[in-house]
């Protein structure tokens, strides 16, 4: 369990562990998430997907299908408007719209084996899906490009006509859509400073999020043109304004329900079905719902990149990095858009390192359209960077949690892209796992090692409203836009309690739908917290100072001269009794109304996570078979507002962490169709497979934000594979440069090295 | 499409039904009966999200024909509190923190149930092997492995 | 003055130099500036009169959230640097 | 999912009739753990599927020291892991069962659905094929009886005809000094489909330190389970050291075939198969030892 935080009593509720507030509904099936909305007269929709990885479209016949007894309407990209092939300005992201409404369905050509190419809705999900086998689509089959090299090739299949480098110039078909480099320092002259210098090149598997629930969908349209949307989403308000990009609506006219929502890990920030289900209704006249099964997901949703990493880092003899040298390129998927500049931001991030070129390119690949997921792009360099890390710590003969203490980044070490860290806690989280009981202990027995690991990853802030209405019976309630993914409720709940002095249980937290609630951004980013809790924070003061105004009222005197603590509103003068939230509740009628306090925040980026793990293995030297003995995690949270929610993140993320280490990966076959489609051969962790996750939360408050709250949400994901491959390497003599280490990998590493090796690198 | 009248009883209460042989247990209680409790993860058995108990066992309504279930007893999650007393599972799950974003949690619950009632004080491995036929993507199963080896000390002689 | 941090693939702009003094109380004063000095670079910063979608710009460290609109001041570190998203997409 | 029809006859002589009548249209339903994929993703699309969980015959499973162990084709492999017979005589046959996916799967999953579904992978069959197996087949033309190892005929086929349905098994009562031992190799330790599979059963001498018997199976290295004659033979009258066992290992590997696909390499399964034939020797042997003297 958590060691206890060292901060004392500056919180009152903060820090407490109350049970979620959307619990009981959770535990009794009650809570309806996307797929449970049922509506009079609703259909059921279907998707027909693509089985190739490349084609051209010559043709698509609906007429057989349309004809099936029960088919209600069969739409294609041809009911889509076209939109403009170019990157949107005035978001915080680039999108390019025709990529987008290109992926919702094909239009021309099919990128990834699983793209959608037509919808049907119909009276039940069953004729649908028979339908979708009506629909005759010529295609044109063309040669896929799989992995980066592939389609870096001279001669490679182009998957975008139009797609264009600015270093190749206009003229240049490519599949390379974007080249980003960090630059600091002198390389050459730095590496001639090193004593020891490692460089291995590193490739890692295209994983999925993996969410338990599927993608779903409710539209109903209504005939005055308004529609609403019923969904699972990690961002409402993105649904609302990239739906009705895609359908060339305005966006008052989509409102968007967030339903509770089974997983997401980045997958639910795009749109998949939303439009469709929009479209269909539009077509028909009935709500109509649309819900993946879990081979569309796999085939057609959110996984996020695999790629090539050559890294190469350099040390003094007394264990000082001088220099790394860096080239990496990201599967993006047909699309352009992999999180190759945040790996790149990432892989060094940790460290204190003068001299560092990175070279990082995203590459359009015939697999699906990757999504966000949990820090995006830091994993798969952290597997790089921090075996490297671990071998020059070999090398020199240090710990490995020392070697990085002695070279970790602190306030004031540049960051990657060249400002400096304000406070931070990397070193903090290395030294909890130094000190704990896990790296503590002695490991015994054959074929057993231990491998320890550093990840970062930012904090996104972006926009949030928060609304925090005082009731009649001097309870409140907070409203936020935040879809609650994993107890986020609770922690809004906590915020407002702490500032209203109110008992957790007399706060009741909602999330509203797009049109009750002010613009949000999505439940990502490890933002909730820190920024919709910010948000909830100035609302809630908000609220403080009405309070005091009312109570001022009524005493005569001026605000500034009441004072509000725990609950309490008082005045210092003689004769004033104070009086309590429910004690003013009556009288704020005659005082001016109602109470509620409102705020919007556009959340500065605060302070960045870093997590250090310690893993155990024990590995099968006959089958390659790694099993996880024991794992720590500790992690940099600023303040935990509801520490059980903070371990569960970060064991949550370890898990995932675990599972992207060992097993899973996505199989293609030569012609680029998916082969495990499915969750028997796309192997998550069951909890067979692992033990207790130990966690330790480390506390270094976040400058600038009034609790010190640091996003939780995601660095805990970035250590374990590179811990892991740490841990084989000390227990059967092996590096591990491919990700997942799975067993067949893993035996073949084994047998292909010295024999003799492997017993002598045997932990005692 | 002709559907089959069946006949069943589902969380202790004789319930009719019609169904087309085609549809699943699972779509059955979902689409049918208004129970959405029981969660569609991935249609193969894979996931456990779907766990109802049948006869007391642990099964995937997924796998399971809405036909099938003539004559047999069928537990959701919908019907493991007594009213507004919920199941020791459910009230360890919540304390534990158990949940994230709560869609295993369902099926999670119906395993657990299962075991308890077969092995009432399992240890952690046992714990561990009735529920890998669930995955959890949130949580880690730490809190999970947690709620019910708590769930377990709570439960007297007689499973709940 | 302030300082820019010209981001590594714009170097080629600035002649090399990482680090280039300009004129501005704000972070579109100072990019005009720097156009000034080096003409050209603006087109990879700015479109549609606010910055690049994307693009992300810190002053003395802190995550601007103005764009052009954000402040300088005459000590100011000004960097340029890829947007980071958690998952907005 | 396409129309179907459903009918659970109550009796064996239904259940042929129905099946006979309706030729390739027709799949009986067990556990349906395999079936209802099947059907979901369309790989098979019969019109018909028959429900043989309702006919006593293949719902029953009993021991005595005479005709050894029956075990009817619906049996759910949860009960076969809890049959105390089972347990005692056949933990080979014990463990497979309790391999087959998860407790939920293993409340609806049968012994004979899983040979009947035809998949090289199935972990009770080549336990059943190392206690020599054989099944009971009934049809419109009357009873047959087939050894395991020649039930399946490729990867989803057997050797059922139209009308055919798998009765019961049956498996001899083990020899004294013997016992059988079931391993698979999974990259999980749950929930997946065996990259290799190898069940292995030996009969010792008196003196238990040579072979007097031996059989291994082997699964998913090969179109069907494969029994490796030629490893059972080689450990057959010599004494049990390593370099028999190495040797009947080796024999093994080179009876397999395997492919190379999304849960192996050909040269990784190839691995295995020496490794799980190793290993389910030497727990075999260390089970004969310790078997109660019957």
């Amino acid at each position: 369990m958590a060691a206890g935080t060292t901060e004392g009593s500056r919180f009152r509720v903060i820090g407490t562990r109350p049970v979620r507030h959307d619990g009981v509904e959770k535990v009794t099936g009650a809570a309806r998430y996307g797929a449970d909305y049922a509506f009079p007269g609703m259909l059921y929709g279907r998707v027909l997907r693509s089985p190739h990885a490349h084609a051209i479209i010559k043709s698509i016949n609906v007429e057989k299908a349309r004809k099936l007894e029960g088919v209600r309407a069969v739409v294609t990209s041809a009911d889509l408007p076209e939109l403009p092939d170019r990157i949107e300005q005035g978001g915080e992201l680039p999108i390019n719209l025709h990529h987008l409404s290109c992926n919702i369905l094909a239009r021309g050509k099919v990128l990834y084996d699983g793209h959608a190419v037509a919808a049907v809705a119909a009276t039940s999900p069953h004729i649908a899906e028979e339908a979708l086998r009506l629909i005759e689509v010529d295609y044109e089959v063309l040669p896929p490009a799989m992995t980066v090299e592939d389609a870096m090739a001279p001669n490679a299949p182009i998957l975008l006509p139009s797609l264009r480098n600015k270093e190749d110039g206009p003229d240049k078909q490519t599949n390379v859509a974007a080249h980003v480099q960090f630059k600091r320092g002198d390389i050459k002259d730095g590496f001639s400073k090193a004593d020891y210098v490692i460089e291995r090149t590193f490739k890692t598997a295209m994983v999925h999020q993996g969410y338990i629930e599927p993608h779903n969908a409710v539209g109903i349209y209504n005939a005055d043109g308004h529609a609403t949307i019923y969904c699972s989403t990690q961002g409402s308000f993105v649904v609302r304004s990239l739906s009705a990009a895609v359908l060339g609506i305005p966006e008052g006219k989509l409102r968007v329900v967030p339903a509770e929502i089974g997983g997401g890990f980045g997958g639910k920030t795009t749109i998949y079905l939303e439009p469709l289900s929009v479209l269909l209704s539009q077509k028909t006249g009935h709500p109509v719902k649309l819900t993946m099964n879990r081979a569309e997901v796999l085939r057609a949703t959110g996984p996020t990149s695999g790629g090539t990493i050559r890294c190469k880092m350099g040390a003094t003899k007394d264990g000082k990095l001088v220099a790394a040298e860096v080239w990496m390129a990201y599967e993006a998927g047909g699309f352009p858009g992999s999180p190759v500049p945040m790996g790149a931001m990432c892989i060094i991030a940790p460290y204190d390192i003068p001299n560092m070129v990175i070279d990082a390119y995203d590459v359009v690949v015939n697999r699906p359209k990757t999504a966000a997921y949990r820090a995006p792009g830091a994993t798969n360099a952290a597997f790089a960077s921090e075996t490297i890390i671990d071998e020059l710590a070999e090398k020199c003969g240090i710990d490995p949690c020392d070697f990085r203490i002695k070279n970790g980044a602190h306030e004031g070490t540049p960051q990657t892209a060249g400002p400096p860290y304000k406070r931070i806690g990397m070193i903090e989280t290395v030294e909890a796992i130094k000190n704990s009981p896990h790296y503590k202990s002695k490991l015994t027995g054959k074929n057993r090692g231990r491998g320890v690991a550093t990840g970062f990853w930012f904090n996104i802030g972006f926009q949030s409203s928060a609304m925090v209405n005082i009731h009649n019976d001097g309870t409140a309630s907070v409203v936020t836009g935040s879809v609650d993914i994993g107890g986020s409720r609770a922690s809004m709940a906590i915020i407002t309690a702490e500032v209203l002095g109110l008992d957790v249980k007399d706060v009741r937290p909602l999330i509203a739908d797009t049109d009750a609630i002010g613009y949000t951004d999505v439940t990502g980013g490890s933002r909730t917290t820190v920024a919709t809790g910010l948000a909830v924070y100035e609302a809630a003061q908000d609220a403080v100072r009405q309070l005091k105004e009312r109570a001022a009222k009524l005493w005569e005197k001026k605000p500034e001269e009441v004072e509000f603590n725990n609950g309490m509103l008082s005045a210092k003068a003689n004769g004033v009794k104070p009086m309590s939230i429910k004690d003013i509740v009556p009288r704020l009628g005659r005082t001016g109304g109602p109470i509620t306090g409102r705020a919007t925040v556009n959340a500065r980026a605060v302070g960045p996570a870093f997590a250090t793990t310690c893993v155990d293995v024990e590995v099968d030297p006959d089958t390659g078979k790694v099993s996880i003995l024991r794992a720590t995690v500790a992690q940099d949270a600023g303040k935990a507002v509801h520490p059980s929610y903070v371990e569960g993140q970060m064991q949550g993320g370890t898990v995932q962490g675990l599972g992207w280490a060992l097993n899973e990966e996505y199989f293609y076959d030569s012609k680029g169709v998916l082969r495990n489609t499915g969750l028997l051969d796309y192997r998550m962790p069951t909890c067979l497979d692992l033990p207790m996750i130990e966690t330790v939360i480390v506390e270094v408050p976040a400058p600038g934000h009034p609790i010190g709250s640091r996003g939780v949400g995601e660095v805990s994901i970035v250590p374990p594979p590179a811990a892991v491959a740490n841990a084989i390497a000390r227990a059967v003599g092996v590096r591990m440069t491919e990700l997942p280490m799975s067993p067949g990998r893993v035996v073949k590493a084994i047998l292909s090295k010295d024999g003799a090796a492997v017993a002598s690198a045997a932990a005692d | 499409m002709h559907k089959t009248a069946i006949e069943t009883t589902i969380n202790g209460e004789r319930v009719e039904f019609l169904c087309e042989p085609r549809q699943s247990m699972l779509e059955v209680l979902r689409d049918v009966l208004g129970l959405t409790g029981s969660k569609e993860g991935c249609l193969t058995g894979d996931c456990g999200a779907c766990t109802i108990l049948v006869d007391g066992r642990a099964t995937c309504s997924c796998l399971m024909l809405g036909v099938e279930a003539a004559g047999h007893k069928l537990e959701t999650v919908e019907g493991l509190a007594q009213g507004a007393n919920l199941h020791p599972l459910q009230q360890q799950f919540l304390e534990n923190a158990s949940l994230q974003c709560g869609i295993c949690t369902p099926g999670f619950l119906m395993s657990a149930k299962a075991l308890l009632e077969r092995n009432p004080h399992p240890s952690e491995a046992e714990i561990r092997y009735a529920l890998a036929g669930n995955l959890c993507r949130c949580t880690g199963y730490d809190k999970i492995v947690r709620a019910v080896l708590e769930a377990s000390k709570a439960t007297t002689s007689k499973a709940a | 003055m302030p300082t820019v941090i010209v981001p590594a693939l714009l170097r080629k702009l600035t002649d090399g130099r990482e680090r280039v003094s300009v004129r501005g109380a704000n972070v579109r004063q100072v990019i005009d500036d720097l156009e000034r000095q080096f003409p050209g670079i603006k087109a990879h910063l700015v479109e549609d009169g606010d910055l690049k979608s994307g693009i992300n710009v810190s002053v003395d460290g802190e995550m601007g959230i103005g764009g052009l609109l954000d402040p300088v001041n005459e000590t100011s570190e000004v960097f340029f640097l890829p947007a980071i998203g958690g998952g907005t997409r | 999912m396409h129309a179907i029809n459903y009918e659970a006859p109550k009796t064996l002589k239904d259940a042929i009739a129905l099946l006979a009548q309706h030729g390739e249209k027709a799949r009986p339903l067990c556990g349906g753990t395999d079936l209802i994929i099947q059907l979901r993703a369309g790989v098979r699309r019969p019109d018909h599927v028959v429900d043989v969980k309702k006919i006593p015959e293949l719902r029953e499973i009993s021991f005595d020291l005479q005709k050894g162990l029956r075990l009817g084709a619906a049996v759910p492999a949860i009960e076969v892991y809890e049959s105390a017979d089972v347990r005692r005589y056949f933990p080979g046959l014990q463990e497979a069962a309790h391999l087959i996916g998860s407790n939920q799967i293993q409340s609806r999953a049968s012994v004979g659905g899983n040979l009947c579904n035809g998949s090289p992978a199935a972990d009770t069959t080549p336990a059943l094929i190392a206690l020599g197996a054989k099944c009971r087949v009934a049809g419109p033309k009357g009873e047959r009886m087939v050894a395991v190892e020649d039930f399946c005929t490729a990867p989803g086929r057997t050797v059922l005809q139209a009308g055919e349905i798998l009765v019961e098994f049956q498996i001899p009562v083990p020899a004294r000094h013997s016992s059988d031992a079931y391993l698979r190799f999974i990259p999980r330790n749950e929930m997946d489909i065996a990259v290799v599979g190898v069940g292995t059963s030996v009969t010792l001498d008196l003196d238990d330190d040579r072979f007097v018997d031996a059989r291994i199976a082997l699964g998913a290295v090969g179109p069907t389970p494969i029994y490796a004659a030629k490893a059972s033979e080689a450990l057959k009258g010599k004494k049990i050291d390593s370099a028999t066992i190495e040797r009947a290992a080796k024999l093994a590997v080179e009876q397999s075939s395997p492919i190379d696909d999304m849960r192996g390499t050909a040269e990784f399964r190839r691995h295995l198969v020496g490794v799980l034939t190793r290993r389910t020797i030497g727990i075999a042997i260390e089970r004969a030892r310790l078997a109660e003297r019957r």
